[in-house]
């Protein structure tokens, strides 16, 4: 593919194009040009307008005014399938699949080969189509089995499935939102290289992600929006980090001071796991978080984490072990005990699992706080407000409009706010949290860790599950490792290395 | 590399489970299980269920609901559902009886417009659930008082027979010993289960089904392939109340009430997922003849009619409430498994 | 809440007035409101008696059996759940008091027929919540066997509920009473529906049991997360709902001084029709009361009015269909969920006219 | 700006204004003539009827014959309500027959259970009530004899199995419509008891099925199809059915099962689909007990504006009820069958 001349000309052009929705301006006159063969990073905080952007250029959304040249031609997109013509192709973020369908079938939704004359144009060749998916997995060493249903797949793999889905039809531009959130470095480093091919190739790559350093290492150039207005166009090798940040966020983001120092163990133990099982899932763990502290368990994902901090919250039922609250035994059947015995929980998931989308601030603040806020059943609607206040005050919740707004109005940094704000709310002694800054920006993320130690040096008990090492040693100063549902290793972060850390993670022996 | 997944490859390949054995197979053979203890039952209770003329009495009546049945299995696969049926088939039987009786056009031409009658009506229902965005059991609602108001007044609330060999075939006739009714169904069958299996219009029904979103972005034409299937399931509908007329030489305005909440029960039964994308039609017509067999061995047994809309909702809750619990354990198994 | 009127919100803090209709709640219901008076001006202008006292009176006890028991649908339906066998529930209940009076008595009975109510309600949510069976499915069922247990206990008749041999005056007056009686000239069955509208209203804006309708229906596993018990809340959801339909029999078993198994035909219909039409969402996670009094309002009057013309029942049933689609066919163009070309012209001239 | 909301409070505004106008010219008093002799005694009457359903012949038959005759006498201005075989709404309909003022009420509705508190109200409001079929307390009754109805269908049939099947059938099958109340109750108990008591050889008990025909054809069809593997290949049947669409439905089942030959059935009503199959050759429906809805209102009509008028009525006034079968169907129908009754 690609035989002609790399002329100069862009592969792509988007020329002043401006989007508002209900009157709020999301992209004004944003301009944005791609050559072939190359990477183009494309960054900007959360509602910078990068989505708007690329559901413009696939047709999703139409735009209020501008242009879209592809080969120098003027193209207009109605629909996603306009775009997909043109050999446009997205890989999205938020995972699009049908659950009961195999892999095979997810993988070729849309071009199922089929065979040829009367009937045998509508008839798929099963056959075939196994094939075509088993190359396509290979393409990226994948041991899927094609004949699988998605939903029986862990949600990683229907991740690389969605990947795989979009690399392996024939396309001149890909766009890439997020596409390593939940790969491992090895996957990753495969994806790079099919980028890198598929560059050879002629193709033109879109990339968005919140991985810097990844950004650092694909892209040819980086596209800069901030609050829906192009800030700035330059080459990767022209630019550094701390510049690109400043760029995004606005202003100067200064390096983190690992301020909590350790807590040695004179102060009270809040939090106590004792050989907590779960056949299948994790084996013999056993953890102390004591107050003011913040214990991280590093593992890579899948190793049984998230069913242990689940199990601790009541969410799952473990087959034995016990967990201790304040030095006292609980009996933790329901998500509600959990809360009771002052355990909080911040899942992976926002939007599914923390979130009611549709309800305002207030009410997802106070969610979890009922029997405080309400007498009798009934609301005490002031107390309620004055305490969402204080939340939205202290932690610097930023919405437009008051706390009445739906909550999906808000960014993801200041949602996750909210979610710890509904922890805080009711009174919790220990916080669990699952990937904190999952999706999170740069700017807020700094701004949760700040919260988080600020939290911890007031007494709070803070269990952090991550597969994000920087963030595990940034905020951790005491870090366990976890490696197929067990306890690995317990390390201090002044006396660890990365490297260290990595190792225990991947079970070696320490 | 900031972040850190799993280096383990052995991760990666899932628990491995034998390939025949899905949730469907399961679901299908819970299904003919509980429909073997039916069986053996109703054998038990009265020595003429297990007859020849028995069985052939229920496979000579088992072809308005199992054709009635195919359309709304694919309508559920979509994600959507056709309350309209039951008004519907009385539509088309009305249209074919008044065109044929009042118009004088031939038998053939009436039977086919009849039937065209309710591909409309299943356009109607496409179009206001593809284009208004409107809830598909909503705009059915809808549909369904409107059709049945509609058979009324067209008919003027009359009776009307009907009266001819060759259209007696439809309901009436055996080949070879087996209805024709029948013949016709399990051609339905057989072809809209290829079309499921194995066509491309089959598998975007359950992508659709699935999710809509990824259907969209896939570029399947979700709009045209929904349509496609409303107007399907009111033809086969219409079809089914052919079937009807010709079985009781007669159209009534009031025929077929209450098909829906039959049809619905069967394909339900069948393991077909009310949230779509899921669902097959060999459990439908599992479905279907479960639910036929109970009739009939409840008519058999002569239990009182009051008692028969009791047992038919213990066996519906039964039936879909122990499929749950298989699902739930299956999970649980899965995940200690693993 | 279209492009326009975001802007002008966006430019100025709307006060009062304004404020008021840009009350999300009143911009859903205000579309029915128009509605609501369109049927009342075409069915007052054909009829002189439509608007009578009498005729509102007629017209809203008429609506009683269907507003007493949507009340509760409406909350079911916000937290995502559905019962179908209200109707039937409520002819069992009726039964119930019916058999009870020449055994236990006959406000024993009516006691019996209230638990009873609750009880299937309760069953519904355990079949719901615990065993995992899908709502309609699981009311469907419930449907058949409910109804199939009036016709059992009735032994398929309609049981008188009055005083044939007037040895029991006091009670049985007392027990037609409850929905012959008024008060202020306003019979008991409408002050207990609107009783129960506003019971309703309070519970889903200013309850913990309310709010939680509105957070299981909009994300169950987020609410379980929080720490709600999501499970106990759908059970009292639909024990609610089962309680509900045996209120509404005993209301209809003294209006009718009978107890009927084939009561009550298909009110789960019309009941799902007049909280769909007031807005409530079968997704979960919205819907508003005010809608569902509009919805059954708009109903009642339509039937009400067209029986005063002696309309057919045919078209009486084609007109409440049409009335649906065309009520939720207007809300998803409100929402600007369809695209109508007309729609965009017209918002684009508003936006015009506008800057 | 915001045109679109100040064009909806406008709207509102004026629905509003007109609402209030309308509700405001109220309800124009109409003068009538009174007889000074009798109160209740004018030019012209309104009578509301309120039917049993609008889903079956045999009613709409008593509607299209009530509007018929009401045309034709000039004075009667009849109000048209559906009492949907449910007793809220035949309850309804009385108290918006009472809005609108009516001066009679004609009531056919589904069980005497709702006539007491249906009575209550038409007292209180000073109005007579006719019932149809279902007496009601205090009520005008005129209609069927229900058993006596059903009488005649059983001893036809009787007196057919007896001269033709030497007066023995081997099975009988009821088909009845337990879900709608002690009309169809009494008519088939009527055929039931008259068929035993004058056949020959009266048929077992445990040969008699009682089968629920939901009212529709297919579900007589469905039930009859599902009990005939119960009853001998060879055995005579005769069938005894609610109304003519379960026949029709009986029939169909039983020949599509090959044994038309061994079946007689009888029915209710007589409606043209019924004739239909009677006047049919080799039919198997014997015949129907006629009730001649259609003559409902020529006959009770003017017996309303008698009560009306101050002019004895009896308390009950019955039907003629006649066995119709194809022998005597061009008799009381030769307008429906000219090709059959010509020859």
């Amino acid at each position: 593919m690609m035989a002609e001349n790399t002329s100069a000309a862009p592969l792509l052009e988007m020329r002043h194009i401006h989007k508002s929705f209900f009157g709020v301006k999301v992209l004004d006159d944003v301009s944005v040009s791609l050559h072939k063969g190359e990477v183009l990073a494309l960054l900007g905080e959360n509602g910078a307008g990068k989505s708007t952007l690329i559901k413009i250029l696939n047709g999703d959304y139409t735009m209020d005014s501008g242009e879209i040249y592809l080969n120098g031609q003027h193209v207009q997109f109605h629909e996603p399938r306009d775009a997909e013509a043109h050999g446009i192709r997205m890989i999205y973020q938020e995972l699009h699949y049908a659950p009961d369908l195999s892999v095979t079938e997810n993988l070729l939704l849309s071009e199922l080969p089929r065979g040829r004359g009367f009937p045998g144009r509508y008839i798929i060749d099963w056959r075939q189509a196994r094939e075509i998916a088993q190359s396509r997995l290979k393409l990226l060493d994948l041991a899927i089995d094609p004949d699988v249903h998605m939903r029986d797949l862990p949600v990683v793999e229907r991740q690389i499935v969605e990947i795989v889905k979009a690399l392996s039809a024939d396309a001149q531009i890909i766009v890439m939102d997020e596409p390593t959130a939940a790969l491992t470095p090895p996957e990753v480093e495969m994806l790079f290289g099919i980028i890198r091919n598929l560059c050879a190739q002629g193709v033109a790559i879109i990339y968005i992600s919140h991985r810097l350093d990844e950004i650092f290492e694909i892209a040819d150039r980086v596209t800069i929006l901030r609050d829906g207005q192009h800030v700035a166009t330059k080459r990767v090798d022209e630019v550094k980090l701390a510049s690109v940040v400043e760029l995004m966020v606005g202003r100067e983001i200064e390096a983190r001071r690992k301020t909590l120092a350790l807590t040695g163990q004179e102060s009270q133990v809040v939090l106590e796991v004792q050989n907590l099982t779960k056949l299948g899932a994790y084996e013999d763990v056993s953890l102390k978080v004591h107050a003011g502290e913040i214990v991280g368990v590093f593992g890579l994902i899948g190793s049984g984490q998230l069913s242990l901090t689940r199990s601790i919250f009541g969410a799952e039922r473990p087959d034995s072990g016990s967990i201790l609250v304040d030095g006292r035994e609980c009996t933790i059947r329901h998500p509600q005990d959990a809360r009771n015995a002052g355990i909080g929980f911040v899942p992976v998931d926002r939007k599914v699992q923390s979130l009611i989308m549709g309800q305002s601030v207030r009410k997802n603040v106070t969610l979890s706080n009922w029997q405080r806020l309400a007498r009798m059943g009934f609301f005490q609607q002031r107390i309620e407000k004055d305490h969402t206040r204080h939340w939205v005050d202290s932690l610097g919740i930023r919405m437009a409009g008051d706390m009445e707004v739906p909550i999906r109005f808000l960014s993801g940094g200041n949602q996750q706010k909210t979610v710890l704000a509904r922890w805080l709310e009711a009174n919790v002694r220990v916080l669990i949290l699952n990937e904190p800054t999952w999706g999170v920006d740069v700017g807020a993320r700094s701004d949760i860790y700040d919260q988080l130690e600020a939290l911890a040096q007031s007494g709070l008990a803070i269990l952090i599950v991550s597969s994000d090492i920087q963030e595990i040693m940034s905020v951790c100063p005491r870090i366990l490792t976890i490696y197929r549902g067990r306890i690995t290793a317990e390390f201090h972060r002044e006396s660890v290395s990365k490297d260290e850390l990595l190792a225990a993670a991947a079970g070696e022996a320490v | 590399m900031s972040n850190l997944i799993s280096a383990d490859p052995a991760r990666l390949t899932p628990a491995r489970r034998r390939k025949w054995l899905t949730d469907d197979t399961l679901t299908s053979l819970s299904l003919i299980v509980s429909f073997v203890v039916l069986c053996a039952f109703f054998a038990s209770q009265t020595p003429f269920f297990l007859t020849q003329a028995n069985l052939s009495t229920i496979a000579s009546t088992i072809a308005i609901v199992g054709i009635t049945a195919i359309g709304m299995t694919l309508v559920l696969i979509t994600g959507g559902v056709d309350i309209s049926v039951g008004s519907v088939a009385a539509l088309s039987g009305v249209v074919t009886s008044l065109l044929w009786l009042e118009h004088g056009i031939p038998l053939g031409v009436s039977t086919v417009l009849g039937i065209l009658a309710g591909a409309l009506v299943g356009l109607l229902n496409g179009a206001i659930v593809t284009y208004l965005k409107i809830n598909p059991l909503i705009t059915t609602l809808a549909t369904f008082s409107i059709i049945r108001g509609l058979a009324f007044v067209l008919s003027e609330g009359q009776t009307n027979l009907l009266s001819n060999e060759a259209f007696n075939f439809i309901g009436r006739g055996t080949v070879a010993g087996i209805p024709f009714s029948l013949l016709v169904m399990l051609a339905l069958y057989l072809v809209f289960g290829f079309i499921l299996r194995y066509t491309a219009f089959g598998r975007n029904l359950y992508a659709i089904g699935g999710s809509p979103q990824a259907s969209r972005l896939a570029g399947i034409a979700v709009t045209r392939h929904l349509l496609i299937v409303y107007i399907i399931s009111g033809l086969l509908a219409a079809f089914s109340g052919i079937i009807n007329v010709s079985q009781l030489a007669s159209s009534a305005p009031r025929a077929a009430v209450g098909l829906e909440f039959t049809v619905i029960t069967a394909v339900v039964l069948g393991g077909t997922s009310l949230a779509g994308g899921k669902g097959t039609l060999i459990g439908t017509l599992i479905g279907v003849i479960i639910l036929r067999t109970l009739d009939n061995g409840l008519v058999l047994m002569q239990v009182s009619s009051f008692y028969q809309d009791v047992a038919r909702g213990f066996v519906l809750i039964l039936a879909v409430g122990f499929d749950q619990i298989r699902l739930k354990l299956g999970q649980l198994q899965r995940s200690k498994g693993v | 809440m279209t492009t326009m009127e975001s802007t002008a919100a966006a430019g100025s803090r709307p006060t009062g007035l304004r404020r008021f209709l840009r009350a999300s709640e009143v911009q859903e219901v205000l579309a029915l409101v128009i509605m609501l008076a369109l049927i009342v001006l075409v069915m007052a202008s054909n009829s002189n008696l439509f608007l009578s006292p009498r005729n509102i009176i007629n017209l809203l006890m008429d609506s009683t059996t269907v507003g007493m028991i949507a009340v509760f649908t409406t909350m079911l339906m916000i937290s995502r759940g559905l019962d179908l066998s209200v109707a039937s529930t409520a002819a069992m209940c009726g039964v119930i008091i019916g058999t009870s009076q020449s055994t236990i008595g006959l406000w024993p009975g009516v006691m019996l027929a209230l638990i009873a109510g609750a009880l299937v309600g309760l069953i519904n949510g355990f079949l719901v919540t615990f065993v995992g069976i899908n709502p309609l499915i699981t009311t469907l069922g419930m449907l058949s066997i409910t109804r199939g247990l009036a016709f059992v206990f009735a032994d398929g008749l309609t049981i008188p509920v009055f005083d044939l041999s007037g040895e029991h005056q006091a009670t049985y007056t007392a027990f037609t009473q409850l929905a012959e009686g008024r008060l202020f000239d306003i019979p008991y069955p409408i002050l207990v529906m609107s009783g129960l509208f506003i019971l309703g209203i309070v519970l889903l804006r200013y309850t913990t049991y309310g709010r939680a309708m509105y957070v299981i229906g909009d994300n169950e596993d987020a609410s379980f997360l929080a720490g709600l018990p999501v499970r106990r809340y759908r059970m009292i959801a639909y024990t609610l709902s089962g309680l509900s339909a045996a209120v509404a029999a005993v209301f209809l078993t003294s209006r009718l001084y009978a107890a009927d198994p084939r009561a009550a035909p298909n009110i789960e219909l019309t009941v799902i029709t007049a909280v769909v039409l007031g807005g409530t969402s079968l997704a979960g996670g919205q819907g508003n009361l005010f809608g569902t009094l509009l919805g059954v309002l708009i109903l009642s009057s339509l039937l009400n009015g067209l029986k005063l013309q002696s309309v057919s029942t045919e078209l009486q049933n084609i007109a409440q269909g049409l009335v649906l689609l065309l009520a939720v066919g207007i809300d998803q163009v409100r929402q600007g969920k369809i695209d109508l070309g007309l729609w965009r012209l017209f918002r684009r001239q508003a936006r015009a006219s506008t800057q | 700006m915001n045109t679109r909301r100040l064009s909806a409070i406008a709207l509102g505004t004026v629905v509003f204004a007109l609402v209030v106008t309308m509700a405001l010219r109220g309800s124009a008093v109409r003068v009538l003539a009174q007889d000074s002799a009798c109160p209740t005694a004018k030019d012209s009457y309104t009578i509301g009827f309120a039917n049993l359903t609008e889903d079956i012949v045999f009613t709409q038959l008593v509607r299209e014959g009530m509007v018929a005759t009401a045309e034709e006498m000039g004075n009667v201005n009849l109000v048209l309500a559906d009492n949907r075989l449910d007793g809220a709404t035949a309850l309804a309909n009385t108290e918006n027959f009472i809005t609108q003022g009516v001066d009679a009420i004609i009531h056919f509705q589904t069980d005497e259970a709702f006539g007491n508190v249906i009575m209550a109200r038409a007292r209180a409001a000073g109005i007579p009530v006719f019932a149809i079929d279902i007496p009601m307390p205090g009520a005008t009754f005129f209609g069927a004899d229900n058993y006596y109805a059903g009488q005649l269908a059983g001893e036809a049939l009787a007196a057919w199995v007896n001269e033709n099947w030497d007066g023995q059938a081997d099975a009988m099958l009821v088909l009845e419509l337990p879900q709608s109340g002690p009309i169809p109750a009494a008519r088939m108990q009527g055929m039931e008891e008259a068929f035993q008591n004058n056949v020959e050889t009266p048929v077992a008990d445990d040969m008699v099925f009682h089968l629920d025909s939901k009212n529709t054809q297919e579900e007589a069809f469905r039930v009859v199809s599902d009990t005939l593997p119960a009853i001998d290949e060879d055995a005579k049947i005769v069938a005894v059915t609610i109304n003519d669409g379960t026949a029709l439905g009986t029939i169909a089942a039983v020949e599509a099962a090959g044994r038309g030959d061994n079946l007689m059935v009888v029915g209710q009503n007589a409606d043209p689909s019924g004739q239909e199959e009677m006047i049919k050759e080799n039919s198997r429906y014997l015949g129907a007990t006629g009730y001649f809805p259609e003559n409902y209102g020529a006959q009770l009509l003017p017996r309303v504006i008698d009560v009306l008028e101050c002019r004895p009525v009896p308390p009950s006034i019955y039907v003629e009820h006649v066995f119709i079968s194809a022998d005597n169907v061009c008799d009381y129908y030769p307008d429906n069958w000219p090709d059959f009754c010509s020859q």
